[in-house]
């Protein structure tokens, strides 16, 4: 099993994600991720190629909008093509809707305010390559950090979403209800991650690398990286 | 260039017996690039001309000192090869003209201190003080003020995770933004300014030069008059992208042999860079000013050398090595320039195609530099005030709801929601504990960090407030099972030429030397910010102090949350009721007078080992110091944590319960425990008073004499203030 | 030659940021006060002297970055004049 | 009536978003790129029907909010006439 975790400039979770993933790397045969810095179009073949979160360009003019053009995107779409499956978490996610190989995009917060906390979220569907540790409908506990999380697709867009089952993660009570009291950004339909019409893939604002250790207060995080390595080993 | 005028010597803020020593240094009279650099250097700010002689006083050394003040930041050992580096400093006049930006580059700059070093940030906090909320400027200064120290430490992705608020109308004219970085480096790879080696390249690297903030300098050590918008066009704007990019350039660069010295531009920007380094080495050094980097056209000398865009830094490099550090920095998008050399002729020579434009000797400059014993007033002493002459409120539970919902003591998740405190995976304590507590990386062992200062106490009394700051840092850190080791400080004050605002300086200083030569905890780094003052009213005395600790294991920590119903909830240390200066008698009884409460470190020593030791072994569950609003605020703050009750029992001897309940008493924390026994017999071996005063459970909090108050309506009360205030 | 290009909400794609502003102007006692949206404008110095290549530039330039076609519409103005 | 706001950034003051798109825009190969700088534009309906009270209102709104004097310009413009 190999991983890439491309590195854009202003890119802050790389090392986070980097970590989690040698975690479960090491317990699931083992192997080592790989960093792979932007201007390197033609980085090895992986089996996985994860958009770390962070602020790559700063976020400046649009979150994502200048790392969506990087060398190495075009690589990754390519890859992304064949099948490889790509996670993008955060900014990762914003660059994959920016670069188009995700739909939608990702507006300022409907409170304008960054937000950093531990929220809820249901698993939608675990029949993915990302979800297969989890149940659907099962609610995990991990956290959100951004500016610029508010999902946002026309009506057409989300309808498709719905019907493809490309809804991955909604954000949730503790018992698992989708009310807007538990939407922390506005998304659309509490949408807090999606993936591609193959469902390879995934982009999500949450950061499951961030409760991977109990060290840190849990590990509802880490299940998606075990299911991800089992998975692709 | 101009002529040299007394109007001239007069803006820049220098005296007329300064200026007569500028031109016996120079041996005739300065050009106007020269004087410009002789003012900024000589400024309050870069001088501590007011503060030297008492900031001489404190203790710097320690077992775990490696480097104390005077570099960009104090250096301790943690152990395992490992060093912490840290400081604190003060952007208040910036962030009181804008908010957001004078915030955002408080930290940029906090943030370059600790890098240059050799440490990779790994956590940012901030103790902020504003005015009265009820003053029409106090909500939007606190909305841009968190707005761009988020802005600024999210995206360089440095976890900003704690430090403290106050509000006070005597912060009305003059806020406070104080902030505060800790790296790690390795200790065989710490970086210093002190150049060395005549003909080796000085390198500019980072942001280019802009016109920016030129005079902030200067500004900061000006007392602030009506007419402030005047000088509007000095705030800068801060990229924390290309900071994030300085960051990434200069570690990797660290890596290798390429670096002799590296310094920040900071305040006075490549004036004093180049000055510190050339002046450490006991060197000169000659820069060719076309080759710096600038933004604007036109640039003169005068404002390349007084600039203080952010984001830039200077390097002395191996002279082999220049094409390797350019490859790094270009690696990284960011602008490189060799704009001069090291000489050894002891002298400052600035070009500009090739003719000399300014040319200043180094250690006499720095030698001369004026330093002030100021006149000082003591601070006149308060009477104590007895609990009994303090009348009891109506109703005590309504007491403790007021009290929890009120400015200084509501939660400040507001604030801290808004900075990425998990931001590179090793939070393992975040905010609205009593420390941060940072996982050291790759290990199971942590630094716990803090920042506290109680500005009514050192009001009341400079002296043992200074103290009571330290001794809180000090607590904070035990209370997550620290040991604590060093600090670094942020001396806010008034206008030092008033003797009573230096008596407010001298005071705090004795308070915080005594604290820390009692408690083992020396002063690495620091800062003064002085002339926090607004037509002749001068800020409380604010000596922020910011704490390290170091965790051994981080199985064996403790956080303020009830864990279990059933348990026993232990009082540790000693309860007299002390009201005066508390924010009961502030809060409730509207009163603003007394001596603040006796500090006694030995006591603060004492208890602190033996809970410190309880929470290694893991006997108890949890912990909490006591501070602002007493008992009762902190056993509600527990309970609120742990969405747990707990019942109060009535208290033995013949304290009014309300002293009981509200009073400031140092030295003393809460903690649970599943059974007294343990904790009450190594208190007794210690020394220490202990007494159980209650258990945990249920769903809200039963005070002796009172009826149940519901978890939910503390929590509305304690979680409502703040996004009610600012409108969210 | 220098140019500007404005880049805008499509309608019925809801503005937060405007929304927001909305509501303060509001709450600072402005009333009759609707509809408010917040664009950006982008100012460039262009190289290119001929208008018509310069307007296709800019216009490659919002596909590709300025502008996210997805929710945001862009217009281009040169010299001052407004585009077509 | 129709208005709208532009806020830019007073000369000199650093932009770092407009640097930015700078470099991204050399990096995506258009070359001859230069200044570029990025600004608000607030696009507002107003009840207020007298142009030159309406202008007053809007010049309050931006010294209040929607501009930051310190280093922000800002200008108004009323269906579609530029500001004088
Ligand atoms: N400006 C701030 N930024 C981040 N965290 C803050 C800030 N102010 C307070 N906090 C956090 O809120 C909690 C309570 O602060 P405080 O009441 O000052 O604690 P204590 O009384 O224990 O010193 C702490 O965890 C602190 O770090
Ligand atoms: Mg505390």
């Amino acid at each position: 099993m190999k991983a890439a975790v491309i590195v854009f400039p202003g890119s802050n979770c790389d090392r986070d994600v980097t970590v989690a993933l040698r975690q479960s790397m090491h317990a699931g045969g083992g192997g080592e991720p790989t960093l792979v810095w932007h201007k390197e179009a033609d980085f090895p073949a992986v089996d996985l190629i994860v958009l770390p979160g962070g602020f790559s360009y700063g976020d400046y003019l649009r979150s994502g909008a200048m790392a969506a053009h990087s060398p190495v995107m075009t690589e990754v779409a390519r890859r992304a093509s064949r099948g490889v499956p790509v996670l993008g978490i955060c900014n990762g996610f914003q660059i994959l809707t920016e670069a188009g190989l995700l739909p939608g995009a990702l507006m300022r917060n409907a409170g304008l305010r960054y937000v950093c906390k531990d929220v809820h979220i249901r698993v939608e569907s675990s029949q993915t390559v990302f979800t297969s540790k989890y149940e659907t409908g099962q609610t995990l506990r991990i956290p959100i950090a951004h500016h610029d999380g508010n999902y946002s697709a026309d009506d057409d867009g989300l309808a498709r979403l719905e019907d493809g089952g490309q809804i991955a993660f909604r954000y949730c009570d503790n018992d698992g209800s989708h009310s807007s009291a538990a939407n922390p950004n506005g998304s659309a339909r509490n949408i807090a991650g999606i993936f591609n019409e193959t469902k390879t893939v995934l982009g999500m604002m949450p950061h499951p690398e961030r409760l991977a250790d109990a060290q840190l207060g849990g590990t509802d995080g880490r299940p998606l990286f075990d299911g991800l390595i089992e998975a692709l080993s | 260039m101009s002529e040299v005028t007394p109007e001239i010597v007069a803006e820049h803020g220098l005296k007329e017996d300064e200026y007569q020593r500028i031109l016996e240094i120079l041996g005739r009279a300065p050009n106007l690039l020269e004087l410009g650099i002789f003012s900024v250097m000589w400024s309050e700010h870069c001088s501590y001309k007011s503060s030297k002689v008492w900031l001489k006083t404190l203790p710097t050394t320690g077992d775990c000192v490696i480097h104390g003040p005077g570099e960009n930041a104090g250096v301790i050992d943690i152990g395992d090869g490992l060093a912490a580096i840290f400081k604190m400093e003060s952007h208040n006049h910036p962030s009181f003209i804008e908010p957001y930006q004078g915030a955002a580059t408080g930290v940029g700059g906090i943030l370059r201190d600790v890098f240059t070093m050799g440490a990779r940030p790994v956590a940012n906090l901030n103790a902020l003080r504003f005015g009265d909320p009820e003053h029409p400027k106090t909500k939007q200064l606190l909305s841009g003020v968190v707005a761009g120290i988020g802005g600024y430490g999210n995206c360089v992705g440095v976890p900003t995770v704690g430090g403290e608020v106050n509000f006070d109308p005597g912060y009305n004219g003059n806020i406070l933004v104080n902030a505060m970085t800790v790296g790690i480096a390795r200790t065989d790879r710490i970086f210093t300014s002190k150049a060395s080696g005549p003909g080796n390249p000085i390198v500019y690297v980072g942001s280019k030069t802009g016109r920016d903030g030129i005079h902030g300098a200067t500004m900061a050590s000006a007392e602030f008059a009506e007419g402030t918008e005047e000088k509007r066009p000095t705030v800068q704007v801060g990229d924390p992208f290309t900071e994030k990019l300085l960051i990434e350039a200069c570690l990797e660069l660290m890596e290798t042999d390429a670096i002799v010295a590296i310094q920040d531009m900071g305040a006075a920007g490549l004036t004093s860079s180049s000055f510190e380094m050339a002046s450490k080495g006991g060197l000169g050094v000659e820069l060719a000013l076309d080759k710096v980097p600038c933004r604007e056209t036109g640039m003169t000398p005068y404002e390349m050398m007084l600039s203080e865009s952010q984001e830039r830094m200077l390097i002395v490099l191996k002279p082999s090595r220049e094409g390797l550090a350019r490859r790094v920095f270009e690696k990284w998008d960011l602008d490189f320039a060799v704009i001069g050399r090291l000489t050894d002729t002891g002298r400052m020579v600035l070009t500009l195609h090739g003719e000399t434009v300014g040319d200043l000797p180094i250690d006499p400059l720095a030698e001369a530099a004026p330093e002030y014993e100021r006149p000082w007033e003591p601070a006149p002493s308060r009477p104590h005030i007895d609990a009994a002459e303090i009348p009891p409120p109506a109703d005590l539970g309504q007491a403790l709801v007021t009290l929890l919902g009120s400015p200084d003591l509501c939660s400040r998740r507001w604030i801290w929601e808004q900075y990425d405190h998990m931001v590179m995976a090793d939070t393992a304590g975040r905010p609205g504990g009593d420390a941060a507590v940072v996982r050291i990386h790759d290990s199971d062992r942590a630094l716990a960090i803090t920042t506290d200062c109680t500005p009514r106490y050192c009001l009341a009394d400079p002296e043992r407030g200074g103290a009571q700051a330290v001794a809180e840092a000090w607590r904070n850190l035990t209370a997550v099972g620290a040991l604590p080791l060093a600090i670094t400080d942020n001396l806010n004050f008034g206008n030092p030429e008033r003797p009573e605002i230096m008596g407010q300086f001298v005071g705090c200083i004795k308070g915080i030397a005594d604290a820390c030569r009692t408690l083992d905890f020396p002063v690495v780094s620091g800062n003064v910010s002085l002339y926090n003052e607004t037509n002749g009213h001068g800020i409380p005395p604010t000596p922020t102090i910011g704490g390290v600790g170091l965790i051994e294991d981080l199985a064996a920590t403790a956080t303020i949350a009830f864990k279990a119903a059933g348990e026993a909830i232990l009082l540790i240390g000693e309860t007299t009721g002390h009201l005066g200066a508390s924010l009961y008698l502030r809060e409730i009884a509207g009163r603003h007078d007394g001596a603040p409460p006796p500090v006694d470190l030995a006591a603060e020593k004492r208890v602190g080992d033996l809970v410190r030791g309880l929470i290694v072994q893991q006997a108890v569950t949890a912990c909490h110091d006591l501070s602002d609003g007493g008992l009762a605020v902190a056993v509600a703050e527990m309970a609120l944590a742990g969405g747990l009750g707990a019942t109060l029992g009535q208290p033995d001897g013949g304290l009014p319960l309300h002293a009981w309940l509200f009073g400031e008493d140092q030295a003393r924390y809460l903690v649970t425990a599943p059974a007294a026994g343990v904790v009450l017999e190594a208190a007794r071996q210690a020394g220490v008073p202990a007494v159980c005063i209650g258990e945990t459970g249920g769903s809200g909090l039963t005070l002796p004499g009172t009826d149940t108050i519901s978890l939910s309506t503390l929590r509305a009360a304690h979680e409502g203030w703040m996004p009610a205030y600012t409108g969210a | 030659m220098k140019a500007r290009v404005h880049v805008t909400l499509k309608p019925g794609v809801l503005d937060p940021q405007g929304k927001a502003i909305e509501h303060a102007l509001g709450t600072l006692g402005f009333t009759g006060v609707e509809g408010v949206r917040q664009g950006k404008v982008i100012e460039l110095d262009l190289a290119e002297t001929n208008p018509a290549q310069a307007r296709k530039n800019l216009h490659d330039m919002c596909e590709k970055l300025l502008a996210n076609t997805v929710i945001e519409n862009y217009a281009i103005e040169l010299d001052g004049q407004s585009a077509p």
